[in-house]
Order: structure tokens, then C-alpha cells, then sequence
């Protein structure tokens, strides 16, 4: 046919705009639309009249006043005489770095769990299912305030490594001592550790308003260096396997290409270890992982494994049966039937749930304050909102953060469920 | 068709139980090295418990399972050995649908043979080209129709080199003009002299290639003999009735 | 005005602490009691004329101004510091100080330690949400030291982790140490150390601009002070109001004078406050004196004329 | 070619005895904990972890007290029957305090309110999930929120009465209306009639109906409610108001309007991108901005408005996965039967997708009802931190930390453990599917 | 077989693009009140497509469809009407599983046409009746065969009391010996002159019902005809092609 003939023009009539179904989807979102902007200025409205009749104003400067407090465990530099504005980064760092170990641990100890509530072993599979019951049906609170009062009243205190001269004189030992050749002492208020420290250090590194330690800048080069040697030896060996059916052994010039370039680069700038030492009140030097970070961490991540070993359970149950057979039947061990065959159709499975304890964790940190942890919610959301008075600009700021970490988040975690996803149809 | 006088499966006494249920009871059966041999029975009789304890996915209890030569114990090297030779072809193809049909079929050989991928890829897309979908080696199985599938999973098999070929039920997830094409490339695959056991109902298939055909109830052998006298001549009153059943359908 | 509302409501709507011993905390059958409270009953009995008539609105360090601020409660009698920001930044009016406390260190006795000079390098329990932070950090910067802080939710908490020994000294208001340090099981291994490093007056407050309801809660407070300047106590009441020749006495008990009429409250009013639970001497004997648990000395808190600081404006 | 021997079995066997390995105390074992290196390692590991907490936790749970008037009395006791330096448990706390973990400060010659509330609840509950019931149970459902909220409130009953008449009022201007004018005008102009009923009318007319008729029973504040009876009625009153909610968010997200969805999901997101504990200082801190000024009501009132919003989300986001569930055709069946939008919903789509739903649901109330211990934050009494903040502020029980804990805990776990598992026995009954 | 004079539905030079794809191509139809009309093509012709545009389950975008008197435009009036006025059967039936076989068949009368409670309940026991299935009305969908199932659907159409039926392949997910009790059902329904439109490819049915043959390709009416001659003397090549496919399977 030459030309397809239009219906012709009908005139617009008001009836339409409601049983026209072109025009009645436009109606109901131009109603909606009106409704939201009501809303939406009702609420602006409301605050404008409530922030003038108390007198108050609406404004972030606040942020780069003095903070005037003191934070226990600061990843940058943080003093008292820092902003608000840096005690908060301090907190999400905090928050960042109990989410992201607690993610880690949660999803180790989930996986580690969830294989084995389904293991034949009859004793293990119950005290799985005994663990995964009582983790999940009690209050996450619970497990935080637990955590905590265990850690600090299980271990000892710093005092009870000291030896005074009465009890040299006596020859007693002291009541606890540092675990690993002096090098690690365990007490009520963290783990003392021995830090990395070099002698002949680069100093910093000044980048406009970034600086940087250059000693950790040329660490992580020379480590991105042998990690990129290790990566083309592998490759190399997969060629070879290609190639000639036989994968060389490759852990030993693995172990030598990352360990050689880091030892070398420890002598060069007089790397050595700083031990912790008992002083007055606390140990000193070293490195201290507070308490109050472990208890929320692991806590957390106890708490967070329960959920995830339900999912890697039901991830793994979600494989057919038919798969392993068949894997069995081409001459697979078990080992590789569940590298090669079982574990890459269980994650497609596993996460998009897994997505949302991770979320849940990251939320959770919020309740660090249970066990004195100085997360977003303890700095932003609680002592500068306290000191300040600006409960409306704290909080909307808090919010904001969480929010843009969550959805940070799921979007890594959403792009890589894509790229997994099984090819259909 | 060519049948040796090597024995390729020697079944002895064999017994087998789930938990307190007999399912095969004192179950003895030669197999010839390139014999082909259809077994057929009633649902729930036992040919797949059977048929998978000839490549150690069932243990059985009692009774001896010799398989080209290797008895089948808890031995894990025996079991390797057994099932590297031993290829299986499955009722719901048990593709793996996170791997495209040419990785699917050269996973095994790289990492149970250890046969170099180029090579494993040349075999792989030979056989592929045997049951007729080369065009279909870099898809995914989720983007092929059952019969596809199907010829495929037998490809799969066939690119371990196995001497022998174990098919349980290959066709009945099948629509009826899947069925054939799968079908042709047993047929086919018949007429190169493997050694085949074919657990299936399909009685123009054993009618046109079997050497033997066995039929099974309650876990036991009730009846065997080459096609046409088992056909037009069954022994028993259980196979009869089978029978009658079957192909008056 | 605030002072409407509560008459018209029939109810005091009184923000407290959520459990600080002595000084408010609901006991087993939940009816709370405290220094603090007594207070929240002596106005409710001045305005409403029964002491019962109050509903206490448990507050957090962190959501008590705001609930103050919101409405939500009437007045905040909750060991609140008057300081500069929370007076004039806030928006809020602190009508008195019904407690001089200082903050002070509490640290077991082994420790060895016998001075807050002495703790360079400690950890120190604070609770979160309160002027103690931005003392401490005050206190040891001027010091020249540097300090672990543990920052905690609440006092039980704190307690508890100081005993556990994760800190190694606990600071808070000196009252609130003493009070601590009472109930420990073992008592005598606790000292609280001789420096008191910030002034720490505690004092019911109310909203900014409502200066009548303001007038209300401070007079109140201030006829419980005077009560005990002259000796009236809420056994002897009656009596005196009876007997007493003192002009003074009679204008605060309503006997002369219109004071009540002045604050939009009847005559009675002052008569009804002591009565409730007694004059400032009183309630600090009952809930926080040397004759409870907690045995706190009246120090700062005695009248000006026994050489402490609490003193009322004259009635007149 | 060989010749066969057709070979026939000219009787059947009798089925025999498995072998000794088969079966009893040995292969049990044998199968169950020792069936391989690994296995036995596993099985030596679980033994010991099993010993180590028993041998911790059994001497403190056996030397408990239970008769006490303070710690300091059971530590006494402990230390008279078990000699120095014996720990033990102190539940003479809990048989002292118990109520107040059950019922907050709720007058003691009340409980039996929240008790009947309870107990009502399940009534309301049964037409819902046993289908076999009378279906005019329904209607004690739909009356059951008024009649919780009275008893356990109290007041005038002439309050939860008129509550419930907006409801009628809704229905009859929606019926008169959408006679006239069509269902989407009748559905605005009932709930707006509805609104205006709330804010206006229905405060004056219980005053006059009090005043003419006075009924009623003795009036609890919300400041008195605490312990499990406010999880309780924040986590029931939360659910059952996000439900509707929740539907219409679920319908939002899947709707073609690109506004509404957007909308949608950015609420739904919003709401499960922050903490719980940052919705719940919105409510004690932020909620005093945003509505009018002089408007503040009681913050319990005031947590389960955010905790709904919360809860919202959550459901919205399971009830998008029942209706995801069902399959196309289905509604295309029903468009093709000339139902419209809202009639589909209703009686085709959503009795399907909520049956589906039951069991996300009920996880999402399980999830609420534990973080409703966060209400701790904003200074409420919920069962684990503010109960016992106070009962710690108590001079007698000062410096008691596992006993409060522990009995929570224990009360909490057998209150989700066992919905966890109704749950569980709900949809294996559901899968079946009628058949 | 009476076939009146009056048009039950006319389309007109209908196109429909699914995003940039176009399914439909000019098609122009006439059906006549009573006629039985067979719609037939190969997988993907657009069959379906065509046919749910008819009760506006998918939108055209160009051209007219009227039906009954009603054009489908975008007027939700003129649409719910066409809908009541229509009936349409599915491939997969699409029974509402939550509700008894009774409940499904009295759901759209009672709250579409507002039909009291009793009388629709009748209507839908004489409608099941005629589908031979009174003694089911209180069981669930769940609880019947297939071809039970396709029977309920219809007469669920049919309780609508339609002046023209649609049916989408009703027959391609039965059994075979379940396509028989339906296709005596449907050929039932055009003894009583029902006007029908049918999507199939059982050739016997259109060879003892239809008055009319259409034959679709790649979204255009290829050939149209009765079906005696549709069967014996195909015009074009595509159809001869496609006939003996299926005739010949
Ligand atoms: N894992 C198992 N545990 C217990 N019993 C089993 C198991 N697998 C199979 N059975 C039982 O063993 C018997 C034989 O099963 P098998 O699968 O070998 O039968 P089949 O002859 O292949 O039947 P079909 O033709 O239905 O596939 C059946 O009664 C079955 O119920
Ligand atoms: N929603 C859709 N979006 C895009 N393309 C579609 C959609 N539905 C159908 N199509 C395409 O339109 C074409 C016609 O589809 P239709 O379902 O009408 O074919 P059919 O003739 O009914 O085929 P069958 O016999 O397989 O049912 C097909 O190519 C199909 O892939
Ligand atoms: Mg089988
Ligand atoms: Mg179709």
C-alpha cells in the first residue's frame, strides 16, 4: 500500500483526560507531581517557621569550627583543635573501616558456615544450625553489648603485666604476659601489636592539600610492581598449561617475586618492627586495635555470617543436583567440581541477598556507640550534634552519608551481579 | 557391528541398598566390548541405580562391579580411572549453564586429562560437529532448544575419549521431533562400534541397533535377549505385560 | 504560656534523667524518684497542687535539649550544666542551680595515682553527649598531657567499664562519682581524685522567652532553698505558717503578701512545693545525703550561710 | 557374533537384609560423624568447641540464685554455698524486675489489658492465615487495631470508635460519589472526607459523646509503656500499618508512570540506604522541624510513624517479589475479562502475591521487632538497653550485666525463633497448592 | 452455519511496531457475525500479536480495528466495552488459582457487569455445564487436568456472554488426549454460530469449523481462504511450504 492513512485528528475534549488512556497517565502523574511539590514545600514551609520561631539558623559552618574533643581511634591525623568537619571524616572512616572488616570477616565466617551446616557431619551440621538459630533471632544489640563485655572483662588489664620490684623480689611472674615473644599483649582495652616503622624514612610527600607518607606510597608501589610480576608468571604458567596440557609449579617464583622486591625494600629504607612497651598506665608504641573496634566488627560480622550462611546455604542447594553428578561422571573431584562447577552458579544465586547484608551491616555500625566505638553516628551524629545544637544539619549531613554509602555499594555490588548473570534465552 | 571377546563391564552378584530398601538384587551381567545393549523396565525398577553404579555414582553393597578391567572399590584412583573411560549421558543433559557449549566440553579433558586447551578445542568442535551444532560452540546452553542440548551433553562425553557410553533416558525430556535428531546421533554413534548401555523406552531405537536387551523389574534382571526374539517372543509374564504396555501406546 | 498549658493540661510534663541513681530513676514499681524528681514534684505541687500530677519524659544525653527545645517536656530537670552556648545558643533559660558539681576523676586505689596531674597517658572513661568531653580535652591540654578516650552512652555503661578496667580512671561530675563509688561492692579500692577540673552547675532550665513559666520553676526552687534557711521543713509546715512571726516567712507561705497572685499561681503555692517532699535540705538527705548509699556531703550545696553556695533572692 | 543365551529369572527374589554396615548405631556413626578424615576432624572440633562453652557457661548457670533482695545478697549466697571466689548467676533480678522486662511501667492492676490485647491479637490474626475460618471473622480483624489501641491506651471509647467511623465516612462519600463521578474521583473525595473527618470532626463529637455518654476505662500514657510490651506494639502497630503502604509502594515501583515509580523507588531507597537508628533521632530530634509549629505529640507516637515508614520499604520490597512471582498471564486474564486496574489488583493479583509474601513478611517482622531495641537510643525502655539501664540504676542491682542480658536474649530468640518457624510451616503449607 | 451480513470486526490497514521491530504489516480484515475464522502461520508470524490487539491487550499504532461497532482507540470506555464484549481463551489458560473453578467463572460477571451474586452463579453452572464439567465448581484450578483447565477458561469467556470469542492456540500445552475434549468443546460453541477467531494449528479443526483459513507470515495475511481449498490448493509457495511441515509431522 503507497500511504498508511492516519485516523483522523479528534478534538480535544476534558473527558479525555481521564479515560484517555494516553492523557490519563499524564493526569495522575501531573495530580502526583502536585501533590509532591505540596508536600515537599508544606515540609520546607514548616522548617522555615520552626527554625525562625527558635531562633535558629540553617547553616554547615559550624563544620569548620574547632571540635574541641578527642577521638580514640583516628586513621588520619585528628586532634582536638581539628574541625568538626574532620571529626566527622574521622567517623566515617571508622564507620568505612568496621563495615569493610566486618563484610570480610562476615562473609568468610558465612561461607565457612554455610558449607558446613550442609556438611554429612551430623555433630557439626547441628551446631551450625544451633549457630545460625540463636545468631539470627536475637537482637543485634544484643550481640554488640555481648561482644563487648566479654572482651573487656574476659582479658587482663595492662597492670597485670606490669612486675613490680616487690614481686621481683619475690621472683613471682607477673599475671599475664605478651603472647609471641613479647611482641603481642592482649588486654581489657584493645590488642597491642608491633608496627612497622623505618629508619631512614622519605618523609612525606606534599601534593597541593594532599599529603601522603611516601614510605607507604613506595610500599604500595613496589608491591603493585611484584603483584604485576606474580600476575604475568601466572599467566605465563597458564599459557604453558595451554600449551602443553601441564601447569608448571609457580608458588615458589610467586613467593620470590612479591617477597624479594618487599625485603629489599625494607633493608633499603632500615625497616623494623616497633614492640608495644608496658608504661605507666597503658602499653605504648606499636600498633592498638581497640576493643571497642573489635566487638562491634566481629559482633557484626557473627551476627551478619548467620544471614550469610542461610543464602550460600540456599545458594548451593539452588544448584542442581544433576550438576555435580555430572561433573562426577566427566571425572571431576569434588574439589573441582565445586571451584569449577558448583561455586559459579551458587554466587549467581547468592548476590543479590548478599547484597543486602552488606547494606545491613554497614547500616548496623551505626549502633557502635553500644560499646563506645566512634563511628559517624559517635562524632557527626553525636558529640558535634551535641556540642552544636544543629540537630537539623547534623543529622540531614549523616543521612546524606549513609545514603551515598549505601548506594555506592550497591551499585559495585549490582555491576558485578550483571556481569555474572547466566546468559538465557 | 562389531562385538569383541574382551569383556568391557563384568557385573558379579551385585546387591545394592538404600538404607534398609533392596534395589538391585544379585544382579550379574557381561558386557562386550563394543556390545550395545538396551535396558528397559518398569519405572522405579532399578536401571538407573543400575546403570550409575557403573560409573561409581551409586556405591553399591555387595557383589563386584569390574569395569574394563578396574574393580570398582573405594579406591579413589580406580574410581578416576573408571570414570575418565566411562562417559554419561543424563535425562535432563546436565549442561553446565554458566559455560558456553565449547567450554563445556573441553573443561573435562584440560583438567582431568590434561590435554592442552588448542587440542581439547580441535576435539571438542570434531564431535560438536558429529552431532551437528559447531555453529552453536561460543553460545550458552540456556540459548539452545532440549534436542540441542541433548547432542551436545552426548558431544560432551564423547570428547573424553570414553570406551564406553552410559545413557540414562536420553530422550524422554524430549518433544517428539527433538527426540529424533537425538536419536540419529546415538545411531550414529552405534554404528562406529562403541560400546553403549542405553537405559530407554524407545523400542525402535533398540529394535535398529541393540545387541542385547535387558529388562529389568524390582531390581532384578528378569529377562535378556537380542532384540527381535526379546520383542516378538518375551519369556516372562512381567515383560509381557511391559510390553503389551509399551507399544500398544 | 507554658504556665497555661500545664494548668490546662492538669499534668507537669517533667524531662528526667533515664536512670542515675539518687538522682532520677524509676524504681521496681516504676514511680520515679531522685533529687532531680523531687524537684519536678515541688513545682508540679506549686502549680497543680499535687505533687502526682507529672509525667516524666526519660531523656538521653543526646535527645534531651531537643525535647526541651520541641515542646516535648515543660522543663528539663536532668543534671544539665549551665553553660554560655547552651544559655544563649541554644535558647534556653537556666533558672537555677539546684547542685554545684565540678568534674572530677575516680581511679583505683593500686593504680597509685594520687593526683589528676599524674594521669599522662591514661584512658579515660567519659560519657558522650555532655560538657565533660570539651573538659577533659580542655584539662589535659592545658596540662600538657595526652589521654585515651572511651567514649560511652551512659553511665551504667561507663561504670562498668571502668570496674572492668578498660579505662583507667572514669570522669564525670564529682556527685556522680561519689554516688559510683558508694554502691561498689568494694569501695575502699576507688579514690576520687582531689582536683575538680571544671564548674559544673547543675540546674533546671526552660525554654528561652517564657519568662513567666521561667519565674514559676526558679521561685519554686527558690522556696525550697528558703524553706531550709528558716527552718521549714514539710513535717512543720503547718506550724510554723501557724505560728510564725516573721514577715518573710508569711510572705513566702502566702500568709501576706500576693507573691502567688504575682507568678499566676495561688497563695498556697510555696506551702504546697516544700510540703511535697520536703525543703532543698530535706530532698538532699533523702536522695543523695549522707543517710542513703550514696552519701554525698552537702559542700558546695550547703546554705551560703553554712559556708556553701546555695543561696535564695529574698521574698519580697 | 556371539550367541545369547536368553536367559529368564523364573522366580523373584525376596528382598534381603542390608549388610551390618547399612544400618544401626555403627553406621550412624560411621555415616554421620567419621565418614572420612575431614569428617572426623570436623567431629573432634565440634566436641571440643561443644566442651569448651559448656564448661564455661554450666558452672555459672549452676550455681544460680534466685531468691535475693540485691547483688550484693547473692554474691554472699553464692560465696556461702560455693565457697570464695564461685560465680554464679544472679536471676533473683529477674523474679524481681520481671514486669517491668514484660510491661515497662504499665500500672501492675492493668496487665491484664495488654494481656487480653495479646491474646485478641491472635484471634484477629487466625481469619487471615487459616483460610478455613469463617470469613466473617474478617471483621474483627478490621476492628481489631481500635479495640488494641483502647485497651491498651485506654480513655474514652467513644476515641478508637470515631477513629474507625472515618473509615465509614470514607466509604459511604466513596460509594455516593463514585456512582456519579467514576472510581478515581470517588476514591480522592472518600479519603479527603476521611481526612477532614479526622482532623475535625471526630475530636469535638467524642468530646460531646463523652460528655453525653461516658464510657470508658482508666487511661494509660504512652510513658508508661515499656519492656516487651512496647516492642510488641511498635513492631504489630509498625507491620500492620506499612502493610497498605507497602502495597501501594510495591504497586508504585512496577507502575509504567515514569513519576510514580521514580518516586517510589526513590523513597523505598532512601529509607533502606540510612540506619534504622538515624530514622529513629528523625523522630525524637528532626519531626519537631517538619511539622507545624506547636505540633508535638508523644515520641512513642512518633517512633512508629518512622518505624512504619521503615518497615514500608521493607515490605514494599517483598511484596514487589510476590508480585513478580506470578506469572503474566494472569493478569492478562484479567484485563481480558474487562476488570479495571484497581479491581484486578484486588481480587486477582494482590490475594496472590500477599500469599506469597507471608513468609518475607513475617522475616521483615521478625527483623523489626529485634531492632525495635534501638528505641533505646532515643531514651524509650525497650526490653534489652533501657529496662536495664534502670533496673541497673537501682543501688541493689548495680553492676549486674549478664543476667538482664541473657533473659532478654532468651525471651527475644524464643519469640523469632518460633514466628521464624510458624513461618516456615506457613509456606511449606501454602506450597501445596491446594492440590 | 449461519454467517450474517453484519461486520463483527473490521480492521483496516493496521500496523504495530514492537519498538522498532514491525510485527504487524497493513493487515486488513473482515469478520462477519458468525463466522469461524482460523488463524495459522509459523512461530513468530504475529498471530498472537494480531489477535490480542482485537481486545487491546497490545496497542496498534496505526490503522482502525473496530469491533462490534466500537473502534479500539484510546479511550478507556470504548476499551472496557470491546473487552466485554469479547472473550479470549489462552494458551495456558490463565485460571485464577486462588479462587474455585465457580469463583473464577463469577468474578468478571458479578464485578464487571454487575450481575447479582445468584445469578451469575447460575449462569457460570450452565456455561460449565455445557463444558461438562459441573461436578468440579468447587474444586481449584490446581486440582484439574489440563484439559479440564482450558475447559474452564472457556466457559469463564463464556459466562461474559460474548458476542465474539478469541482463542490462542487453546490447545498447544494439552496432552494430545486432552486436545480432543477441548477442540469438541470449541467445535460445540460453533454449531451454536458463535462468532470465533483461533489461533491453531490443528488442521482438523479448521477443516471441520472455519469458514475462513488466514495464513500469516512475518506479520502480513499471506493467503486467506476457505478451508477446503486453504488445504488442497495453496496459492502461495510460503503456505504450500508451511503445510507441508505440519501436515506432514
Ligand atoms: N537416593 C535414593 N534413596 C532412596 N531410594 C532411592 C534413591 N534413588 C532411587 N531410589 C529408589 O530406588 C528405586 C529404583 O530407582 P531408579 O531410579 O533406579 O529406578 P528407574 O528404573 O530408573 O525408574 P525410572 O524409569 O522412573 O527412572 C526406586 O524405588 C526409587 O524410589
Ligand atoms: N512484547 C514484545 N516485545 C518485543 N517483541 C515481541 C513481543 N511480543 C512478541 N514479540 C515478537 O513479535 C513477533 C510476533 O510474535 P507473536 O507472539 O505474535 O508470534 P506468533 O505468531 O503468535 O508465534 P507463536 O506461534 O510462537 O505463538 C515475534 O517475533 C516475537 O518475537
Ligand atoms: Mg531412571
Ligand atoms: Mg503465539
Amino acid at each position: 500500500m503507497a500511504f498508511v492513512q492516519d485516523t483522523p485528528k479528534e478534538s480535544f475534549r476534558l473527558s479525555m483526560l481521564i479515560y484517555d488512556t494516553r492523557y490519563r497517565s499524564i493526569t495522575i502523574q501531573v495530580i502526583v507531581l502536585i501533590l509532591f511539590l505540596l508536600f515537599l514545600s508544606w515540609l520546607v514551609n514548616n522548617t522555615i517557621q520552626n527554625l525562625a520561631a527558635k531562633d535558629r539558623t540553617f547553616d554547615f559552618g559550624f563544620l569548620g569550627a574547632r571540635a574541641g574533643y578527642d577521638i580514640n581511634q583516628t586513621l588520619i591525623s585528628y586532634t582536638n583543635d581539628s574541625t568538626h568537619a574532620r571529626a566527622a571524616l574521622i567517623g566515617v572512616l571508622n564507620t568505612l573501616l568496621s563495615a569493610v572488616v566486618g563484610c570480610t570477616l562476615a562473609t568468610i565466617l558465612g561461607v565457612f558456615i554455610g558449607v558446613l551446616r550442609l556438611s554429612k557431619n551430623w555433630l557439626v551440621g547441628r551446631l551450625m544450625t544451633v549457630y545460625v538459630e540463636v545468631f539470627r533471632n536475637v537482637p543485634v544489640l544484643l550481640w554488640i553489648l555481648l561482644a563487648g563485655t566479654i572482651l573487656s572483662e574476659t582479658t587482663p588489664a595492662p597492670s597485670a603485666y606490669r612486675v613490680t620490684e616487690a614481686m621481683q623480689a619475690a621472683g613471682e611472674a607477673p599475671k599475664a604476659s605478651m603472647i609471641f615473644d613479647d611482641s603481642i599483649a592482649l588486654t581489657n582495652r584493645g590488642i597491642n601489636m608491633p608496627a612497622p616503622m623505618v629508619d631512614n624514612g622519605l618523609g612525606r610527600l606534599e601534593l597541593g592539600p594532599i599529603s601522603m607518607n611516601a614510605n607507604v606510597l613506595a610500599f604500595l608501589i613496589v608491591l603493585a610492581a611484584a603483584l604485576w610480576a606474580n600476575h604475568l608468571i601466572r599467566s605465563h604458567a597458564k599459557r604453558v598449561q595451554e600449551e602443553t596440557g601441564i601447569r608448571p609449579t609457580t608458588w615458589w617464583k610467586s613467593i620470590a617475586v612479591i617477597v624479594l622486591p618487599l625485603l629489599v625494600l625494607g633493608w633499603w629504607l632500615g625497616f623494623h618492627l616497633d614492640y608495644p612497651r608496658l608504661t605507666k598506665f597503658n602499653f605504648t608504641g606499636g600498633m592498638e586495635v581497640l576493643h571497642s573496634f573489635t566487638a562491634l566488627t566481629v559482633a557484626l560480622a557473627l551476627y551478619t555470617a548467620a544471614f550469610i550462611a542461610e543464602i550460600v546455604r540456599a545458594g548451593i542447594m539452588a544448584v542442581a543436583r544433576g550438576q555435580s553428578e555430572a561433573a562426577f561422571a566427566l571425572g571431576l573431584r569434588p574439589g573441582r567440581t565445586m571451584n569449577l562447577i558448583i561455586l559459579p552458579q551458587a554466587l549467581r544465586v547468592i548476590i543479590p541477598p548478599l547484597i543486602s547484608q552488606y547494606l545491613n551491616l554497614t547500616k548496623n555500625t551505626s549502633l557502635a556507640i553500644a560499646v563506645s566505638y566512634m563511628d559517624l553516628r559517635g562524632t557527626l551524629g553525636g558529640i558535634t550534634l551535641n556540642q552544636t545544637g544543629k540537630e537539623l544539619e547534623c543529622m540531614l549531613l549523616m543521612m546524606a552519608i549513609y545514603l551515598t554509602i549505601s548506594l555506592i555499594i550497591s551499585s559495585v555490588m549490582n555491576m558485578f551481579n550483571r556481569a555474572v548473570k547466566l546468559k538465557e534465552r | 557391528m562389531m562385538v569383541s571377546d574382551e569383556v568391557a563391564i563384568q557385573i558379579t552378584n551385585m546387591n545394592k541398598w538404600y538404607g534398609s530398601f533392596h534395589v538391585l538384587r544379585d544382579v550379574n551381567m557381561t558386557v562386550q566390548k563394543g556390545e550395545r545393549i538396551v535396558i528397559c523396565g518398569p519405572s522405579g525398577s532399578g536401571k538407573s541405580t543400575l546403570i550409575r553404579c557403573i560409573n561409581r555414582l551409586e556405591e553399591h553393597q555387595q557383589g563386584q562391579i569390574i569395569v574394563d578391567g578396574t574393580e570398582l572399590t573405594n579406591d579413589l584412583k580406580n574410581i578416576d580411572k573408571v570414570r575418565s573411560e566411562v562417559g554419561m549421558v543424563f535425562q535432563h543433559f546436565n549442561l553446565f549453564p554458566h559455560l558456553t557449549i565449547l567450554e563445556n566440553c573441553t573443561l573435562a579433558p584440560i583438567w582431568v586429562r590434561k590435554v592442552p586447551k588448542k587440542e581439547a578445542e580441535e576435539t571438542a568442535m570434531h564431535f560438536l560437529r558429529k552431532v551437528k551444532i559447531p555453529e552453536q560452540a561460543h553460545k550458552y546452553p540456556g540459548q539452545l532448544s532440549g534436542g540441542q542440548q541433548q547432542r551436545v551433553a552426548i558431544a560432551r562425553s564423547l570428547c573424553m575419549k570414553p570406551r564406553i557410553m552410559l545413557f540414562d533416558e536420553p530422550t524422554s525430556a524430549l518433544d517428539p521431533e527433538m527426540i529424533k535428531e537425538v536419536l540419529d546421533t546415538m545411531i550414529s554413534l552405534a554404528e562406529e562400534g562403541m560400546t553403549m548401555l542405553c537405559v530407554t523406552h524407545e523400542m525402535g531405537f533398540a529394535q535398529a541397533v541393540a545387541n542385547r536387551v535387558i529388562f529389568m523389574d524390582q531390581g532384578q534382571i528378569v529377562e535378556q535377549n537380542e532384540p527381535r526374539e526379546f520383542f516378538n517372543n518375551p519369556q516372562s509374564e512381567r515383560t509381557k505385560l511391559f510390553l503389551s504396555q509399551i507399544l500398544g501406546h | 504560656g507554658t504556665l497555661d498549658d500545664v494548668k490546662a493540661r492538669g499534668e507537669l510534663i517533667c524531662g528526667v534523667n533515664v536512670g542515675l541513681t539518687g538522682f532520677g530513676a524509676p524504681d521496681a514499681n516504676g514511680a520515679y524518684q531522685g533529687f532531680d524528681v523531687a524537684l519536678c514534684k515541688a513545682v508540679a505541687a506549686a502549680v497543680l497542687g499535687d505533687a502526682s500530677k507529672v509525667k516524666y519524659v526519660p531523656t538521653t544525653g543526646e535527645t534531651r535539649f531537643t525535647a526541651l527545645a520541641s515542646g516535648e517536656v515543660d522543663v528539663l530537670i536532668r543534671n544539665s550544666t549551665w553553660s554560655f552556648q547552651r544559655d544563649v545558643d541554644l535558647k534556653f533559660d537556666f533558672v537555677g542551680v539546684n547542685y554545684y558539681d565540678g568534674q572530677g576523676f575516680m581511679v583505683k586505689k593500686d593504680l597509685g595515682v594520687s593526683s589528676a596531674k599524674e594521669l599522662d597517658g591514661a584512658t579515660v572513661c567519659i560519657q558522650t553527649g555532655t560538657t565533660t568531653e570539651l573538659n577533659l580535652a580542655d584539662f589535659f591540654k592545658a596540662n600538657n598531657m595526652t589521654y585515651k578516650p572511651v567514649t560511652v552512652a551512659d553511665d551504667s555503661e561507663g561504670q562498668r567499664q571502668y570496674l572492668a578496667g578498660s579505662c583507667d580512671t572514669y570522669t564525670t561530675d564529682a556527685s556522680g562519682l561519689a554516688a559510683s563509688r558508694a554502691t561498689m561492692p568494694d569501695a575502699d579500692n576507688h579514690i576520687i581524685l582531689p582536683e575538680i577540673i571544671s564548674k559544673e552547675p547543675l540546674g533546671p532550665l526552660v525554654r528561652h522567652g517564657d519568662n513567666q513559666w521561667g519565674d514559676v520553676v526558679r521561685w519554686t526552687f527558690f522556696a525550697l532553698l528558703s524553706a531550709e534557711e528558716f527552718g521549714i521543713t514539710s513535717a512543720n509546715i503547718e506550724e510554723m505558717a501557724a505560728s510564725t512571726q516573721n514577715p518573710e516567712i508569711k510572705r513566702l507561705l502566702g500568709m501576706e503578701g500576693d507573691l502567688g497572685a504575682m507568678l499566676g499561681l495561688d497563695k498556697d503555692w510555696s506551702k504546697r512545693a516544700i510540703a511535697a517532699s520536703g525543703n532543698y535540705g530535706e530532698i538532699f538527705e533523702a536522695n543523695i545525703g549522707s543517710a542513703t548509699p550514696i552519701k554525698l556531703a552537702r559542700g558546695l550545696n550547703a546554705l551560703w550561710t553554712q559556708g556553701g553556695l546555695q543561696y535564695a533572692p529574698p521574698f519580697r | 557374533m556371539q550367541e545369547h543365551i536368553s536367559y529368564v529369572r523364573s522366580q523373584m527374589l525376596p528382598p534381603l537384609d542390608p549388610p551390618a554396615g547399612e544400618k544401626g548405631a555403627v553406621k550412624w556413626l560411621r555415616e554421620n560423624l567419621f565418614s572420612g578424615p575431614l569428617n572426623s576432624v570436623l567431629t573432634i572440633l565440634g566436641l571440643l568447641a561443644l566442651y569448651w562453652v559448656l564448661s564455661n557457661a554450666l558452672p555459672w548457670l549452676l550455681h544460680s540464685v534466685w531468691n535475693a533482695n540485691s547483688l550484693g545478697e547473692c554474691r554472699q549466697i553464692i560465696a556461702e554455698r560455693w565457697g570464695e571466689g564461685a560465680t554464679g548467676a544472679c536471676w533473683a533480678m529477674v523474679k524481681a524486675r520481671w514486669h517491668q522486662y514484660i510491661f515497662g511501667f504499665y500500672p501492675q492492676y492493668l496487665y491484664w489489658r495488654p494481656t487480653l490485647a495479646f491474646c485478641l491479637l491472635f484471634v484477629a490474626l487466625a481469619p487471615v492465615l487459616y483460610t478455613a475460618l469463617p470469613r466473617k471473622m474478617l471483621w474483627f480483624t478490621a476492628l481489631y487495631p481500635a479495640l488494641m489501641f483502647w485497651l491498651l491506651w485506654g480513655g474514652s471509647v467513644w476515641a478508637p470508635v470515631m477513629a474507625m467511623a472515618g473509615f465509614g465516612v470514607m466509604a459511604v462519600v466513596f460509594k455516593l460519589v463514585s456512582a456519579r463521578f467514576g472510581v478515581i474521583i470517588g476514591a480522592s473525595a472518600g479519603f479527603v472526607a476521611a481526612v477532614l473527618w479526622w482532623l475535625l470532626a471526630s475530636g469535638p463529637v467524642t468530646a460531646a459523646l463523652q460528655g453525653a455518654i461516658p464510657l470508658g476505662i482508666e487511661s494509660v500514657d504512652s510513658d508508661q509503656f515499656g519492656g516487651f510490651l512496647l516492642s510488641i506494639v511498635i513492631g504489630i502497630t509498625a507491620i500492620s500499618a506499612s502493610l497498605p503502604m507497602g502495597i501501594l509502594l510495591a504497586l508504585g515501583r512496577r507502575s509504567d508512570m515514569l513519576l510514580v515509580r521514580t518516586l517510589s523507588v526513590g523513597f523505598i531507597e532512601f529509607i533502606r540506604g540510612v540506619p534504622l537508628i538515624t530514622l529513629l533521632f528523625t523522630a525524637s530530634l528532626l519531626l519537631q522541624y517538619f511539622l507545624p509549629p506547636g505540633n508535638d505529640f508523644d515520641i512513642i507516637l512518633r517512633v512508629i510513624i518512622l518505624v512504619t515508614l521503615f518497615a514500608a520499604a521493607y515490605i514494599a520490597e517483598v511484596i514487589r517479589g510476590g508480585l513478580a512471582a506470578l506469572p503474566r498471564g494472569q493478569y492478562e486474564a484479567g484485563d481480558a475479562l474487562g476488570l479495571d486496574y484497581w479491581q484486578a489488583q484486588r481480587l486477582i493479583v494482590m490475594p496472590q502475591a500477599l500469599k506469597i509474601s507471608i513468609p518475607g513478611i513475617v522475616s521483615s517482622f521478625i527483623g523489626l521487632f529485634k531492632d525495635t531495641t534501638l528505641v533505646a537510643f532515643v531514651g524509650l525502655n525497650d526490653p534489652l538497653k533501657g529496662i536495664t539501664q534502670i533496673v541497673r540504676a537501682d543501688i541493689n542491682w548495680k553492676g549486674i550485666y549478664w543476667e538482664p542480658y541473657l533473659f532478654a536474649g532468651a525471651l527475644f530468640f524464643l519469640i523469632c525463633f518460633g514466628m521464624s518457624r510458624y513461618s516456615m510451616w506457613l509456606e511449606r503449607k501454602l506450597k501445596t497448592d491446594h492440590r
